[in-house]
């Protein structure tokens, strides 16, 4: 066991499948010498060397096209974007060909990829640097994606996408990189992707959050006397609903919390879907406390935008007395 | 400090048999064996029948939307036949000829285009990836396939296909640098047939060649004819050794022309000059190949006659085979997704699909007073 | 007043606005000679010139980016990318930047264009030719949505798009482009971007729908013998919550039909906002029939896919009894 | 028919005033002007000295992260210079001099680093868009901008700026192709500053040059001495002529050196030798530029002086102008989003935003209990 923080789990899982599988390739800007901006990939390309920790061109349609390539020909390729703004550029090479080569090929060809991703407001970060895109690749089917909060499960969670014989978005709440510490064991072990973790029990009504919001959540929690059930999603895609559906008909009422825009957001998905599961069960609305519906303001507003732990308690008591 | 010069290059275009019958004996001898040249000259002519059947069956709404080889059959095949069986073939869908020679059965193009994804699903030692419909996007992953191949010592290299309007995407241009920058084994060969749909190709490319696109790479690049087999077969096998023993990427520009419309959607009359086609008619690379083992005396009519029976029936079994395969299980829409469909609401999607609108959980629908 | 197919009524609107704003122009893969692959610019290179109907190289982020130059210049661009799999390229072009631009000068920069697109399912296309990518846009803050379901509207709401002073996407649902012909004004009209379109009235419940799925929607309306509201959404960015609320409240039952995924499909905001607005007037669970959460299949299984009005008279019955 | 050439290029290295103080007065006589000259140097001197106090500004937390210019000064200096004042600047985010040169107050740069978006709200007579965060995208948006000149018939052209690391980016690619065949009016103005971050140049394009890149596209291109004003200032008044009489685009290369770490956030000396660099500090523009100036007898160590002190006092005061700057309101996260903000999900967002969750429909809470 140490006492890591969430950069040095994924480190520490990272160097474990690279030591373990050499179909396990890293490839990205900066990622090699550098260590990564955020030195996620630190002291990798020194064990490693620059065959398996590659400088890449700048090009972020390039490092997942070939990628998929390199996951076809059977290597399993862990591409880092810098950050999630540069998704943009790669959006065409993860949904219309990462996602889709398993069930157009029946088969025959398939993408065992993890694409790692810095994601989320609240470092005072440029533009492009403070997004929250998750619903876009929820919403697109062959994918999976995942969001750690903490570090115990970055790493397991990590192992897990790394082994998945699908491909993986694991994004990485840059805001909790190094926020805090946790005990994470030195061997290695998988958190199961696809399913939520309950951080706290309650029965009055449940909080949905994940990545670095579930934070947030927990200090609202705290503040509040009510007995509250705190879930973090873990995994975004699948959806873990048997978790959630069995917290909600315990409390009926429910608070999502996440820093993406609201219309369209994963909340929706889950707001609808409650409804669908827990309908009879429901004792007020689904709330959700989300980011607007505009662009993340620069950094000099973020926290305006971000869902904070005022506007969270606010939610709560709203819900409670409904 | 006058100017200097920074930078210097120039661009080979390989010709070796014209659409006069002239033969350069010096580069070609060596090429293409007579009994080589026979069978690949069997395969373009079971190739373009296999066109012509294909449009029919479009036409007669037994297939959809489909693009014709005609007239470029000497640059897939020329390809595929100067490579090793081992080497991945990753094709945009005007191929076919070059996917036949390295063994696809037929039927699986004629699935692709009926709509039926079993037409991808190509055998693993085929080493081929399935037609690319989105422009552009698949020499990134040939580039991915031939540094898998470098990463692991292997001695396979990849060739990607694709089209002179292909080069206008960014895709193009990263697969390029990032092949030349980190030395990957990959062959990118343009068939630049003149048109992408009804854009002319100066709209794609106003330089001179397009050849010279590999330029911007410091890659090798060279121009070809590309309704000359011979010429195909050269360039290929001069970059499939610079790619196998120097971990070199090459760019080939073949030129050729487009015979018949884009596809069975396309009436390319609306937007290109008769006199162009019927000039290109008489550049056909099954007329210069036809003409050539004539003067071999390798061939002659009957053969002709022969080999086209043979054709014929060659393509009626393929399409035999691609009608009457079993219709796919409505829940492969579902079953390909993921190695294992384990979420509980992707086994409802597919259990519930016919017979209840997806929204509902049956454990609610069930508590509920039941209509049907 | 001509009887005219959604393909007329589109190319209509293009003439006349080009005819009235020589700001307005045309750019895209085979817009020119050729027409477009469904000839809805037939016409108008000879028209107005290649100067203003232009045929761009095969490339979809540049043919958004450049607009976003033209735009910001003052022009009032209309590219067309050929089909709705082909917007992956262009992603970037259109979230990072189209999107983004006002705001993030604070308006000094604006790009007043109109993306033209065709979408949806059920004409037997090739791979990548039957996508329903509207969430992901509705996702983005900074666009507009648009997908007319009629002739009339399609005019309408084409003239409104283009002189919109921000960037609209025009979604055009190849189903329907030939499918039915209506009665559309030779002067122009406009129709309110953000205005929903009530195409039935009815007391017992509300089906909601938008594009090619409307058609659907009114008959399994036709065949079922209840009081039914249909509301043909038309903006799908902004959702025009009023109409569907003054519906909701009045009918306590809804149904919402859409081709995308329902996984974070726009379904599932409305789902959402209908619980969050209309909670104390539902009758039973808001019920959504989708795309399924897989690849759009190649079409011989296309027909499986798409909701039909099986699925949609199904839902419609289980909500009505709940 | 032996093989032939398609193709033959060369491209020009333009080198004016070299770093050991040599001036070739064939090429640079009539380029600039003494007067011109000293307001060159002394702008250059203003921008260092505002990369200075950015730094610092960053280090005591009173800003965000900052790319200083440094070693750069010359590049968008001369480019900016040899253009005209309606031209478009279309910046990436490392021309600060050049945008200074054209007009723009210095706050808004600091604004923009300081995370307030008014640093982009550049006044419309200033023909230029505000730096571009994601890189290589601003390009397209710089041959939109000429394309719309062309159209309209206006003279002005567009002159964009970006890094060795840009031209690896797709959207690189399609801007120039586009340029190229649509013949626009554009400039394309790449300082290879050898680095992208930790990645040097060779990943980046291995060619012997970054300037045949435009060769890809039949485009004029050169590479110049980047730290040499006058041939910076040559090349771009060659590429603005051709493109004002003849709508055709330029590619430049402007070879540099990036003295700084990437921004405040990089520390440079995990990735690059330090003799890189000090071989690169003898090479600075700004010495090359005071010792020519003082060769000419047109500078000394008083007007070094006066102007240092000049250059501090215009910094100092636009920190003043930025920091002290009225607070943006908040409802500004909403207003820009569109022309009109009329969409009520939007306005009650706008409304609720400090005092409410937003999920929650106003109206519903009031008819439940309230807390707080
Ligand atoms: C990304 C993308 N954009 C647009 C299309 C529509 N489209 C299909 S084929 C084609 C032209 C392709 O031209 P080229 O690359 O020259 O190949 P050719 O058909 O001439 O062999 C276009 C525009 C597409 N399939 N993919
Ligand atoms: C699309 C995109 N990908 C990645 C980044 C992160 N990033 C910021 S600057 C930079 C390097 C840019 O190098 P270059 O173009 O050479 O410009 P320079 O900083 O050297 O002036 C990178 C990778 C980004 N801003 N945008
Ligand atoms: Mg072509
Ligand atoms: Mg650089």
């Amino acid at each position: 066991m140490a006492n890591l923080t969430l950069v040095q789990a994924i480190n520490l899982a990272l160097v474990q499948e690279m030591e373990k599988d050499d179909r396990v390739i890293i490839l990205g800007e900066d990622v090699g010498l550098n260590g990564g901006v955020f030195r996620v990939t630190e002291g990798l390309h020194k064990r490693f060397g620059g065959d398996r920790v590659v400088d890449s061109p700048l090009a972020e349609s390039g490092i997942i096209g070939t990628s998929v390539g390199l996951a076809m020909a059977g290597l399993r390729p862990v591409p880092e974007i810098q950050f999630e703004g540069f998704l943009g550029p790669a959006y065409d090479q993860i949904c219309t060909h990462a996602a889709r080569m398993r069930t157009r090929t029946r088969g025959a060809l398939t993408v065992p990829m993890t694409i790692r991703v810095p994601v989320g407001g609240g470092i005072h970060a440029p533009e492009l640097h403070s997004d929250s895109p998750e619903s876009i690749y929820t919403h697109t089917p062959g994918l999976k994606v995942v969001m750690p909060a903490s570090p115990y499960d970055a790493k397991g969670l990590l192992i897990s996408a790394i082994r998945d014989p699908d491909p993986v978005i694991y994004f990485e709440p840059k805001r909790i990189y190094r926020a805090f510490r946790e005990e994470v064991p030195e061997d290695e072990y998988t958190i199961p992707i696809g399913k939520a973790r309950v951080v706290a029990e309650g029965e009055e009504m449940t909080v949905i959050s994940w990545g670095a919001s579930v934070v947030q959540c927990m200090s609202a929690i705290e503040k509040s006397d009510r007995s509250i059930e705190l879930i973090d999603l873990r995994t975004i895609s699948p959806i873990d609903m048997e978790t959630i559906e069995t917290s909600v008909k315990k409390t009926g009422r429910v608070v999502i919390v996440h820093e993406a825009p609201k219309t369209c957001g994963v909340g929706a998905e889950l707001s609808a879907r409650i409804m669908e599961h827990c309908f009879l069960y429901l004792e007020a609305p689904v709330q959700r406390v989300t980011g607007f519906d505009t662009i993340m303001p620069y950094y000099k507003l973020e926290l305006e935008y971000l869902p904070d732990t005022e506007r969270i308690s606010k939610a709560i008591d709203e819900v409670a007395v409904y | 400090m006058p100017i200097t010069k920074a930078f210097t290059t120039e661009i080979d275009y390989v010709s070796i048999l014209d659409e006069h019958g002239n033969f350069d004996a010096q580069l070609g001898s060596d090429l293409i064996s007579n009994d080589e040249l026979v069978q690949l000259y069997e395969q373009m002519l079971t190739s373009r029948r296999f066109d012509e059947v294909a449009f029919k069956l479009q036409r007669s709404g037994r297939m959809g939307t489909y693009p014709q080889n005609m007239g470029q059959e000497a640059t897939s095949l020329g390809a595929a036949f100067a490579l090793e069986p081992h080497d991945w073939l990753v094709p945009c869908y005007r191929e076919n000829t070059g996917l036949f020679h390295r063994g696809l059965p037929m039927e699986y193009i004629l699935l692709h285009w009926m709509g039926d994804e079993r037409g991808n699903q190509i055998p693993r030692e085929l080493f081929m990836t399935p037609l690319a419909i989105p422009i552009g996007t698949q020499m990134l992953h040939a580039t991915g396939l031939a540094w898998a191949s470098k990463y692991r010592g292997e001695s396979n290299i990849a060739c990607t296909f694709f089209g002179d309007g292909a080069t206008s995407e960014g895709d193009f241009h990263e697969a390029m640098n990032f092949a030349a920058n980190l030395d990957i084994p990959v062959i990118f060969f343009c068939q630049n047939n003149h048109w992408a749909i009804s854009v002319p190709g100066h709209i794609q490319c106003s330089a001179p060649t397009v050849a010279q696109r590999g330029v911007a790479y410091g890659m090798d690049c060279v121009q070809c004819d590309g309704n000359d087999i011979f010429a195909v077969t050269k360039v290929v096998k001069d970059a499939a050794q610079r790619a196998r023993d120097n971990n070199r990427p090459t760019f080939i520009e073949a030129v050729t022309y487009r015979l018949g419309d884009h596809t069975t959607a396309d009436d390319a009359r609306r937007y290109r000059d008769e006199e162009e086609v019927e000039m290109w008619k008489t550049r056909d690379p099954m007329i210069r190949m036809r003409d050539h083992l004539k003067s071999l005396n390798l061939w002659n009519d009957s053969k002709e006659a022969a080999a086209t029976e043979k054709a014929e029936t060659l393509v009626a079994e393929a399409v035999k085979r691609a009608e009457e395969i079993a219709e796919q299980p409505v829940s492969e829409i579902f079953d390909s997704m993921y190695n294992t469909i384990d979420d509980p609401e992707m086994i409802r999607q597919r259990q519930t699909m016919r017979t209840s609108s997806i929204g509902q959980d049956p454990t609610q629908v069930e508590s509920t007073e039941q209509v049907n």
